[in-house]
């Protein structure tokens, strides 16, 4: 049996596979299939001040190898999750990451200000990448901005601070980068892309919101790539998502140079894909001569390849 | 809810366009009418996701059937399937109609592809004495499902095609007795179920609706299904504006949702 | 039968139909398959003004739902495209679009105005986009350079300029304004998604160059999302590109906002796809009820959108 | 070259790993030794790509097999394929083996996946009057393949496994005389066909090496599949280093390619 754990950043999964934010609510749901202290960690659908309504349908729509999503980011707020959702949690034996969203820099603070010190928060997960709402990419589209964000969360909290990377920016690594200075304890890393679906019988955009957040299987290499540039040039931890169905994904994602990694879509196909992941990850490491996720991460790192290249 | 690997055993073609796959399971599956599972249906790009249908009927504990028309790559893919072919599926799934606790004079109404649920429904409503009426519309005869299934069943079963190429020609609401009717129960295109709605919030018998929207997931995670409720909970802020279609339904109260 | 012939930006074409720069060379070996002419146009292999030799191999990897390249635009240069491969392509009634590549601003001119007075050239594609030459975005991620660079192209010849957009920036829009202002007569869009494969038995990336582009259906909610912000806020026509497989994926661009579509990778995995295409779009249409592209494209272009909303 | 539909006669497990699909066409189809198909492995998210293979034996003009060793997800499909299926494939593509205008003495070497193109090279050597000697390599014992059926042809046929458990223990160019031969033709692991090219170019047989590379369209168009040259031709500049290999291959002469 391959050594399991992973610690970075100031979290200790006991495992490196969670599940991904907005695709796993706050656990209740898959609670009812298997044991949440099964996973690494669980990071939950983005929290806000106050409830938020999120967009109007359609908000799902197929797509090559994934899906689209313009969800809008619907939660019943801090307050509720302080008082139902986080208790649930707190009931398993795993990490919980707080996904954390604003419509502005206050926003983001209180609700980082509001989760810490509560029993049984991991970290939390700035999310400042969502394609799905108005000002949802206003943070990660300028490095300037996302650092002013990340310090303002810094000030409010000494839990570890991930921020979420967007996919559908010119230079992620300058973003990753300001985060740093802004003082992230990690970044997490893809977002969905932004996407569109055409209906041909109403000859218009098929979501609600026209374009929506591609994910998926179709994600992959994408998500591959920023992992790999973000591990090797901003030098902070990344967890690593995209695309992830299987231990073999996951294991691509360690050698890309991510720290640990999240399964987010793969869940709607098939709801036990986490733990299913958890399992093939440890036969996959195995398999390639490794006795830990940690170990493959190091032979693989993108520092070393630096240097080796 | 669950995760099921069936086995096809018959494929029958009953309508134009529609297909009856014929599903055996290795354990006994019980699903309450109006109940819904998540069918995989193959793992072509586009069919990534899963989809959501409603089981049709059940002749024995293990043997479940689903009936579907063709629409686009899911529905093409699940068509493809031969007997001997195995199908993953997740389910049963959300809140199924409600059934009375004593008889009542029930009206069932399914359009085209709503009426898959009716099957059950109208077999548990017999079962529990009540009368039941069943109105099945297609658009037209050549794509008329279900109808002698139900009958079969012991209802009094009426059929409405938008050609009148069989029964009435018009909307199936227009079959709906002014009298003597305890309950309606409806699954079908939104306008049948707006209709049903308006007669039932118009003083009419309660009336229970079977609605359907794009899913992604089916059991409540991704939130993409939702549906506005007619009047959201006081304590849940702007979130409460919205009920999810696979979890809070399929089935709704005619005065729980705005459609 | 529907009127297939479209014409936008001094184009006409035959039909909205054409091949994708790189996936097709210069047609000598389509046209062992079938008859060119029944192509709306043929844009060719990116031309540079000396040969280049391309990236080292691995040069292709498979990728969910479509492939990654890192080519790296090997190519014979401009005198062999002129001397040999365009009096090829003259000998077939289809458009000739000039795919044009360059290490420098110069490097670009100096193609544009080697091919312009050329007979059989139908329009330059300056391709500001490759993901997979060190020098291949610089022009394709900031409006300033890439104005400068179409002015210039601008000023070198008198053939309808498209300009190929990339849809790793964060903002198409602005790169679409930049090239209008340069004098672009149409868009391209999309190129490739920068991506990345992992190899685990060799613990790095499977491509020579580390990161490819990724293309094929994967990406057409990406392309589809690009034309129709491009075509709804820049105001030129738009050639849109990006995972078209099928007629209903063609008519999905042509609603989306595309005046003509163009087909890339889904021609290695089905050689004769493009005319079987064109077939598939004339069906596709007649069974939506529009009896041209061109009116399908009105009913849906994104102007009357845009009012509408 | 062009696109066929085949159907799946039979599907045989030569030998651990391996399966071999024998094909039916509704024509006759006609290749040379050495030349391959792309084969459309289905349509799964990592199988967008088709993918290449030699053909390997053919005993009626509509009837062709191919072989292979399950890597990955295209191979993967291509194994599940049942008898009554039916796959598209592209070919036949690229140049293969040259043959000599004469009888001579050639030596056929091939390695693991390297075999298939042997059988169709051995049976026009032999008809063209050679004496073939056929060296056949794998991991073990369990792993051999071709080896009976290249014999059966009328070949001599040497064994060698990387562990010993069946013929010589070692490389197989090994086993290659050192004198009497006019020829040789190799296709196999990297490592194999850069010791026949030495053998070749340090005053040995003129060598013919079929080469394989990741190729996305199989038919010259994508520039994928590129090997370096070992003269590049003075006039094409830094263009002409590169050689393709589903076009200018997959068999180059020892002298033409550095591997
Ligand atoms: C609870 C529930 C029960 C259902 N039961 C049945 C059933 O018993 N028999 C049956 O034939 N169909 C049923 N459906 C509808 C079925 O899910 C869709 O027909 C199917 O998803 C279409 O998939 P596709 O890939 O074939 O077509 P797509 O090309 O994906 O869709 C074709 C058309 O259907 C629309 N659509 C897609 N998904 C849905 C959806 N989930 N609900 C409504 N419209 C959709 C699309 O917008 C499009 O216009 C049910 C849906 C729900 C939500
Ligand atoms: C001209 C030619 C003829 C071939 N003939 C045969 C044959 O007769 N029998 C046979 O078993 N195989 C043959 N191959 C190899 C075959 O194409 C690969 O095994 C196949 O593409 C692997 O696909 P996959 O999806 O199963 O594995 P993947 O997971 O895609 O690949 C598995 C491993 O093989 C490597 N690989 C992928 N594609 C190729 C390729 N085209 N060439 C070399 N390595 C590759 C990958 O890098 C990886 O290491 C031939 C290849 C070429 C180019
Ligand atoms: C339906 C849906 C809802 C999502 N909601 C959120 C969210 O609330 N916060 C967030 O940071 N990411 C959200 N995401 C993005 C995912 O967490 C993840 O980054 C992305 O989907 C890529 O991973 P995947 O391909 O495994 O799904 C959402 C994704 C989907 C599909
Ligand atoms: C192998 C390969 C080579 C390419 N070479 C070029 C090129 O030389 N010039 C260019 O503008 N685009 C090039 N492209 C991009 C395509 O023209 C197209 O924009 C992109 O692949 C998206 O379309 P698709 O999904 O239909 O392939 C290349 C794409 C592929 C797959
Ligand atoms: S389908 Fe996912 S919440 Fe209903
Ligand atoms: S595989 Fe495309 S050029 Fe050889």
């Amino acid at each position: 049996m391959t050594g399991q754990a992973v610690s970075f950043a100031g979290l200790s999964l006991k495992n490196p596979v969670l599940t991904a934010s907005g695709t796993f609510g706050y656990g209740r749901e898959a609670a009812e299939l298997y044991d949440l202290g099964l996973l690494g960690g669980v990071m939950v659908k983005g929290v806000s001040r106050e409830p938020w309504p999120g967009n109007a349908p359609l908000r799902v729509a197929r797509a090559p190898g994934g899906m689209l999503n313009a969800i809008g980011l619907q939660n019943p707020g801090l307050e509720h999750f302080l008082s139902t959702d986080l208790p649930f949690l707190r009931r398993y034996d795993t990490a919980v990451v707080v996904n954390v969203v604003g419509h502005d820099l206050q926003g983001f603070v209180d609700v980082v200000r509001g989760v810490t010190g509560q029993a049984g928060v991991g970290a939390v997960e700035l999310n400042i990448s969502c394609p799905n709402v108005a000002d949802g990419l206003l943070f990660s589209q300028d490095p300037a901005s996302a650092r002013k964000l990340v310090a303002a969360a810094r000030q409010a909290t000494d839990l570890p601070l991930v921020v979420k990377m967007s996919p559908n920016v010119t230079d992620p690594v300058a973003l990753g980068l300001a985060c740093k200075e802004g003082g992230a304890d990690a970044l997490s890393a893809i977002n969905t892309l932004l996407g569109m679906a055409i209906d041909l019988r109403r000859r218009a955009p098929v979501l609600g919101n026209r374009t929506g957040g591609l994910s998926g299987p179709a994600v992959k290499p994408v998500g591959l790539r920023i992992v790999f540039d973000l591990a090797a040039q901003v030098g902070l931890p990344v967890i690593g998502m995209g695309g992830i169905e299987t231990g073999s994904d996951a294991l691509e994602y360690i050698m890309a140079g991510a720290s640990a990694v999240a399964v987010g879509t793969a869940v709607f196909r098939d709801p036990l894909a986490p733990p299913r992941i958890v399992r093939e990850l440890v036969d996959e490491l195995e398999q390639h001569g490794f006795e830990s996720a940690a170990q493959a991460w190091a032979a693989a790192n993108p520092a070393a390849k630096e240097a080796a290249s | 809810m669950r995760q099921w690997e069936l086995l096809v055993g018959e494929v029958l073609a009953p309508a134009r366009g529609y297909v009856e796959l014929r599903l055996e399971a290795t354990q006994a599956l019980e699903a309450e009418p109006g109940q819904f599972f998540m069918l995989r249906a193959g793992n072509l790009p586009d069919t990534y996701l899963p989809r959501a249908f409603s089981w049709y009927r059940q002749d024995a504990p293990r043997r479940l059937s689903f009936l579907f028309r063709v629409e686009g790559p899911g529905t093409r893919e699940l068509a493809r399937l031969r007997t001997g072919d195995l199908l993953q599926a997740m389910g049963p799934l959300g809140r199924g109609f409600p059934l009375p606790q004593q008889p009542i004079r029930a009206a069932i109404l399914g359009g085209g592809v709503g009426v898959p649920p009716l099957w059950g429904l109208a077999k548990a409503l017999l079962q529990g004495g009540s009368d039941v009426l069943a109105l099945i519309g297609a658009r037209a005869k050549a794509h008329i499902v279900g109808a002698k299934e139900i009958a079969a069943l012991g209802a009094r079963v009426l059929v409405a095609t938008d050609d009148g190429s069989e029964g009435y020609r018009g909307p199936l609401t227009d079959l709906l007795p002014e009298e003597g009717i305890d309950a309606i129960y409806a699954c079908g295109p939104e306008g049948m179920l707006r209709r049903v709605q308006q007669i039932s919030l118009a003083d009419g018998p309660p009336a229970y609706l079977a609605l359907e929207a794009p899913m992604a997931c089916g059991y409540g995670v991704c939130m993409g299904c939702v549906v506005e409720r007619a009047e959201p909970p006081s304590d849940q802020g702007e979130y409460g504006r919205w009920a999810r279609v696979c979890r809070e339904g399929p089935v709704f109260a005619a005065q729980e949702v705005r459609l």
